[in-house]
């Protein structure tokens, strides 16, 4: 193990999982940007873009030494420092054990993940957060939520010889999150329901029907997610062997079963199966296996992607009951999903399957696995709640967080980034026949 | 002159159209509408929210006609456009005072 | 070769192309989506969705047993059996010879295939099947026709010391398709015909102009198809090696002869090279090249390519001739470019290029290859073709194809779907200006 | 080094690689086809097509054997005859040293960059290009222009033993363009800026309002474009090892930066972020980054794309300068960017982070590299203008490269395609309801 | 017989449609229009470049009513279009000589 | 007071817009709308099978104006607008029995 080399395998897997996680955040920008109205999908695709911009920024000067750096030795941070990335071109990355694949590719890989958590959040604030403040909640979020909990989840540490120092917290409880359950889903399905109380309702909500305006566009941001989950997840495995593979084939069907299931859901109660529907399952179910997916059968994950599917689209209906506009359901899919998927390892997970993974109930393992489940789904969550209602308040009283009632009844494509998103019209200005 | 307007079931602007030309119009403008009226509109589902959408596609037909062609063009609209169903839409009439043609300057009848 | 150990490259090389070939799907929904009128670009896209959901779950229950499984030693299917995956992580694929890949991977790959020879017959019968009875269909087409169909010309067999049982019909009488030229294109536009006349004209059909609603949304079903293509054709070649980079090198070269081709005739029939044309010109040079792609040579593919685009463009007319309303030409795509690509390769085939390959008539070989070739054509489009047929009517008479007059008027995706694709008035409630 | 093996690895990553570039063309239709106007999208999109079709087929007919041949020994081009590309399926790649990857692989490759190039000059005389003209200029530009230049820049040239032939001129001189600031953006930006003049201005501008017809497209496109870019610069490697991860990387943290710089520039100069502004940041920083990727530390390439992003939105109001129609900013965004990013190397380039690379300015390396990076500036773009005047002049005066007054106003994709893109009304014939 | 046509803000149209109704008016057909009036447009900004757009969405009208209903519609739809600031638009009279209903072909305020 | 309706080619928006400016008319609505007439239509081709679409793209502009000023903007309008080719388009005028403006309650030519 002391002479690990380049393995070029490794490395063009995950090369392309790098890319195919970069690509999941433009398709959010699109599941997200056709959900809303005309009127603010510029602002919302932005919302991604502008994340896209800051954290990698950030990841480059302290984000990555902040997660994944060794100097603090504590469970609860990788390291303060400045970095730079610029001395590391040859190393091979070090993650509690280490992996035969350049440690530039691996900082790329999980800066994908950094990116997208956030972006994620933007969901539960459509239509009515101000630019400027949004962009300051991004590196301020990243800096004090994303980058230490990335640290809890996914530092498996520093291996010296024989030695493992710098740890994060719940990897070293045993909590089993192979590709971001936790540290994604949780994490930014807490931080929307924060947000969605902290920027309060949308003028016209319950009142107006706010339908999405582009379907296609929906559509086509499931699809992108979909193609870029299989990096996210079967990328997680920072290999290309038989654990990638069952992440992949896991993700896959996984998925399959959540749009069956909350195509069922919605056939039963509303008499019609939905495209909104099968891409919401479709997402609920990449979800939910996020973090099984290496930890169980290809039977299970279906099992617990149907499961993602119907729980999900019942979820979804929860705002209203508690009143709070999260506006394109980022805690009715992201949260509820991400709890499930983490718990589900304590159901499913499976040694046979993966010789590093625990027996989940089913299979004779006790509720030993599910507790520690449990403990990582409670400590993310109570983090990122309280501590994104802090970051949110404290925009808000500062530098404001939400747009004036003009700029939402006009558009906040129009009046934050002066920009309509389409001009169709073949009799516009300069158009049409002679 | 008369202008007649007529609000319309879209599906049907093709057999109203070649109705007014075997009778003789050659001319006419149309635009998009919605109707508000006894049809009911439709329900749509977004993740379990039930929208009643009230208004329902039409289209608008406008037709210049000379006065003596405006009792008979309003009738050929009519046996054309019809279903028998509710929302086949309205027709009517509503004078005009002058036409011009853009191209020619032409006035009056002349410019139909 | 007993002691095949897994190899990187070949894993990494087969995950990315699986998730390339997942693309294909979403990108044939937007392909299709993007041909049809306004009110059904949903329906048309939650065809394929839905097949990918209710493929996906079959394959993990018995469909991977029943194209690949060994049990039945039949060359007519693999076995009979509940499968769910569960105990395959660590082994390697067996298929006629032990690959150095996770067989969960193979298994992956060839899902993607399963799943989107149904989704592109869902073009002949856009705007006017029933959403449940096209979920329906594609469960019993999949377990009657394509897991079967899947055995005779993929299953190459299970290879114990140097006896291989289980191998295909077709493959075992030596006809050659690399990548599903007959088992996915000729299979699909067979059935594709069959559907078309099962479920008769749409209502205005010839006497209607049936627009497509969305060019641009055409261009990215191609754009995201063609790209696809290359883990559909090279990842066909199961590692990452010359075969795998013959196939690529092909794949692109007789796409772009094929969009010369369609532009050509287009240009001399009607005056104008139209951006629909360029996209149908691709997809056919992509169906033409699927079976030939690691058979021929570079300048043969240009060949193929610019033939199938000729052919397809002329034989999209067809329906119009015939009287059968295959909506977005899937015979004429599909079918025809099917079959033009398996017999090229008894023309173009040579041993040169592929040392696994025949010298097809232009190198040498006489119509031997050829003649299997058509063997292949030929059993393919008689079973897929009478089998959907008797699908097909068995559904329309029982729950019913077909939607009603008042649906197909009113528009599928209001009526099976209750949703609206685009909502892009600025007028719209809750839109505009102050 | 004599027995060199194929490694699946480094193949499997240039295979994905291959793909991903080949996606950044229909990327770039979207780009390009979202930022004009209704009336010329299709038009838009064509462009591109044609020059994926006609650049394929040029390449297997000559076009490889001219760029990377090595029959001439020239500096100036590889070599004439047509090659077809038949006999190379098992050989590897020889560029300067045996590379372990099939040669087919890295002439897909090398394809995938000489059919960007044109299509990127496309962006500078929308709306107003006879579709027919514009194929034939591809044809000889590429020719002429593109391969030519790519084996001045490209060509590491052909080893045998110890003796290196075939050199590329700008290659032989040590100039540094790790994957094309100079043969693809600087080369285009300068074919752009002649193409504008000669064509001339569109009618109406500067007087009416131009405004992109739909900027969720635009952002698929600089998504899928940002995407693809990883093949195009970490591919440019042609192996799965360190300096793909920093490419990769880099890549990555530049874009980040130019998004950044461009919007900052946009809030202080008019008030507003737009996400035109930040689509064009994006590409701008990859246009910046792609001949600097493998030779500069991850935190040089945060600032170089950050200037990349103020330079580009600053350059793109020259046109209104100096009176020169650049439709869509090819000069402002390829040239200036390509500039920018060939000359930084001088600045920033780093035998640290790179051992082949040499140290630049900042690195105490002086300014040789500086001096040598700008004779391959200003030899691409005097080459390519000067060269490009001529060719599209001639197409002018012969059979016209410019459409009608008439078409232009009615727009070129009814007139030159005989299509409109969109048909999206409810009411359109066919449509709508009962 | 009249018919009222209104150019109203979009965001409007919710609120007129619902106090028609309470009128007793349950017909109405309304279609898309951009204005130009004292309310300002706006800018939006392209690759730095800025544009004046100064045509500004508005919803368009049209209800026929009997002749006696006429101001008390009119009133209807002023008051609850009404937000005070510029661009509120405006609401006008015509006459209308004949109306036909399509679906039954009755005539005259029957068919309204 | 009178409404004069106007069916013109859209790219002659801009300058009809900019004339009627300098007339000191300084509000219209503008809608979009789709023409027949004596202007032919055009071919569109889809996989071969072309497509006569007869429809022409149009814009509808409308203006109130007091009873004096009717003749003049129809003069100007059809000045603007005319190219001398044909489906340069129609303009007629409406006799308007009452104009309200929504802000203020204004009424006749004083809401205009
Ligand atoms: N009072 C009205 N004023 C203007 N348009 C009307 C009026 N009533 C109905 N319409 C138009 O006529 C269409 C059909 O009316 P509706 O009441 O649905 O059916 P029907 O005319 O068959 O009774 C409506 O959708 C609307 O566009
Ligand atoms: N003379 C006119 N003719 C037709 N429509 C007009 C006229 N003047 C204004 N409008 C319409 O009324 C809308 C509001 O007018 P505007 O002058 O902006 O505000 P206000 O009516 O509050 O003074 C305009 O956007 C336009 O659609
Ligand atoms: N009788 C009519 N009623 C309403 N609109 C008409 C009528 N005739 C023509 N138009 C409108 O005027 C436009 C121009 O008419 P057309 O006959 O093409 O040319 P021209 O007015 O130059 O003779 C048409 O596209 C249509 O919108």
């Amino acid at each position: 193990m002391d002479q690990v080399v380049l393995n070029s395998g490794d490395t063009a897997w995950m090369l392309a999982s790098t890319a195919l996680v970069l690509l999941m955040t433009p398709g959010l920008a699109f599941f997200y940007g056709g959900m809303v109205r005309t009127k603010s999908v510029l602002n919302m695709m932005m919302m991604s873009m502008v994340t896209i911009g800051i954290v990698s920024v950030l990841w480059v000067i302290y984000g990555f030494e902040l997660a994944f750096g060794y100097t603090s030795d504590s469970p609860w941070y990788g390291g303060f420092g400045l970095s730079g990335l610029g001395s590391q071109v040859n190393e091979l990355t070090n993650n509690g054990g280490i992996y035969p694949i350049p440690v530039l590719v691996f900082a790329a890989f999980q800066l994908m993940f950094a990116i997208i958590t956030p972006a994620l959040i933007s969901g539960a604030i459509a239509d009515r957060a101000k630019f400027t403040a949004w962009a300051v909640f991004v590196a301020i979020w990243s800096t004090v939520v994303y980058f230490p909990v990335a640290h809890w989840v996914f530092a498996f540490g520093n291996k010296v010889g024989d030695t493992i120092t710098s740890t994060g917290y719940l990897a070293g409880k045993g909590v089993q999150d192979f590709a971001g359950g936790t540290a994604v889903h949780i994490n930014a399905g807490a931080a929307g329901l924060a947000l969605a109380i902290v920027l309060g309702k949308r003028i016209g909500w319950r009142k107006e029907s706010m339908r999405p305006h582009s379907l296609p566009l929906v559509m086509l941001g499931a699809g992108l997610l979909w193609f870029g989950w299989f990096g996210f997840n079967a990328g997680s495995s920072l290999a290309a062997n038989g654990i990638a593979g069952l992440a992949l084939m896991n993700t896959q069907v996984a998925t399959a079963g959540a749009v069956i299931g909350w195509l069922l859901v919605e056939k039963i109660r509303n008499g019609h199966a939905t495209s909104l529907g099968a891409a919401s399952g479709a997402v609920s179910g990449l979800v939910a296996i996020t973090p099984a997916c290496a930890f169980v059968a290809p039977w299970a994950a279906v099992v617990i992607g149907f499961i993602a599917g119907i729980l999900c689209s019942l979820a979804v209906s929860l705002k209203y009951k508690f009143g709070f506009d999260d506006s394109l359901d980022v805690v009715g899919v992201h949260l509820v999903g991400g709890v499930w998927g983490s718990l589900s390892i304590g159901l499913f997970g499976s040694s046979v399957v993966n010789s590093i993974g625990l027996d989940g109930i089913l299979y004779g393992g006790g509720t030993a696995l599910l507790g520690k489940q449990a403990l990582g789904v409670g400590l993310v969550f109570a983090y990122s709640f309280i501590a994104t209602l802090i970051i949110g308040y404290a925009i808000e009283k500062t530098i404001g967080f939400r747009v004036t009632r003009e700029v939402e009844i006009e558009g906040i494509d129009l009046k934050e980034h002066a920009e309509s998103a389409y001009e169709l019209a073949s009799s516009s200005r300069g158009g049409a026949s002679l | 002159m008369k202008l007649i307007t007529a609000i319309l079931k879209p599906f049907k602007l093709d057999e109203v159209k070649d109705a007014l030309q075997a009778a003789g119009i050659n001319g006419m403008t149309v635009s998009e509408a919605s109707g508000f009226g006894r049809q009911r509109g439709h329900t749509e589902v977004y993740r379990g929210a039930e929208y009643t959408v009230d208004l329902v596609p039409k289209v608008r037909l406008e037709v210049l006609v000379d006065d003596k062609d405006a009792a008979s063009t309003v009738d050929v609209i009519v046996k054309a456009a019809s279903t028998g169903s509710i929302g086949d839409g309205k027709v009517w009439t509503t004078p005009v005072e002058q036409v011009v043609r853009v191209r020619t300057g032409e006035r009056g009848p002349d410019a139909i």
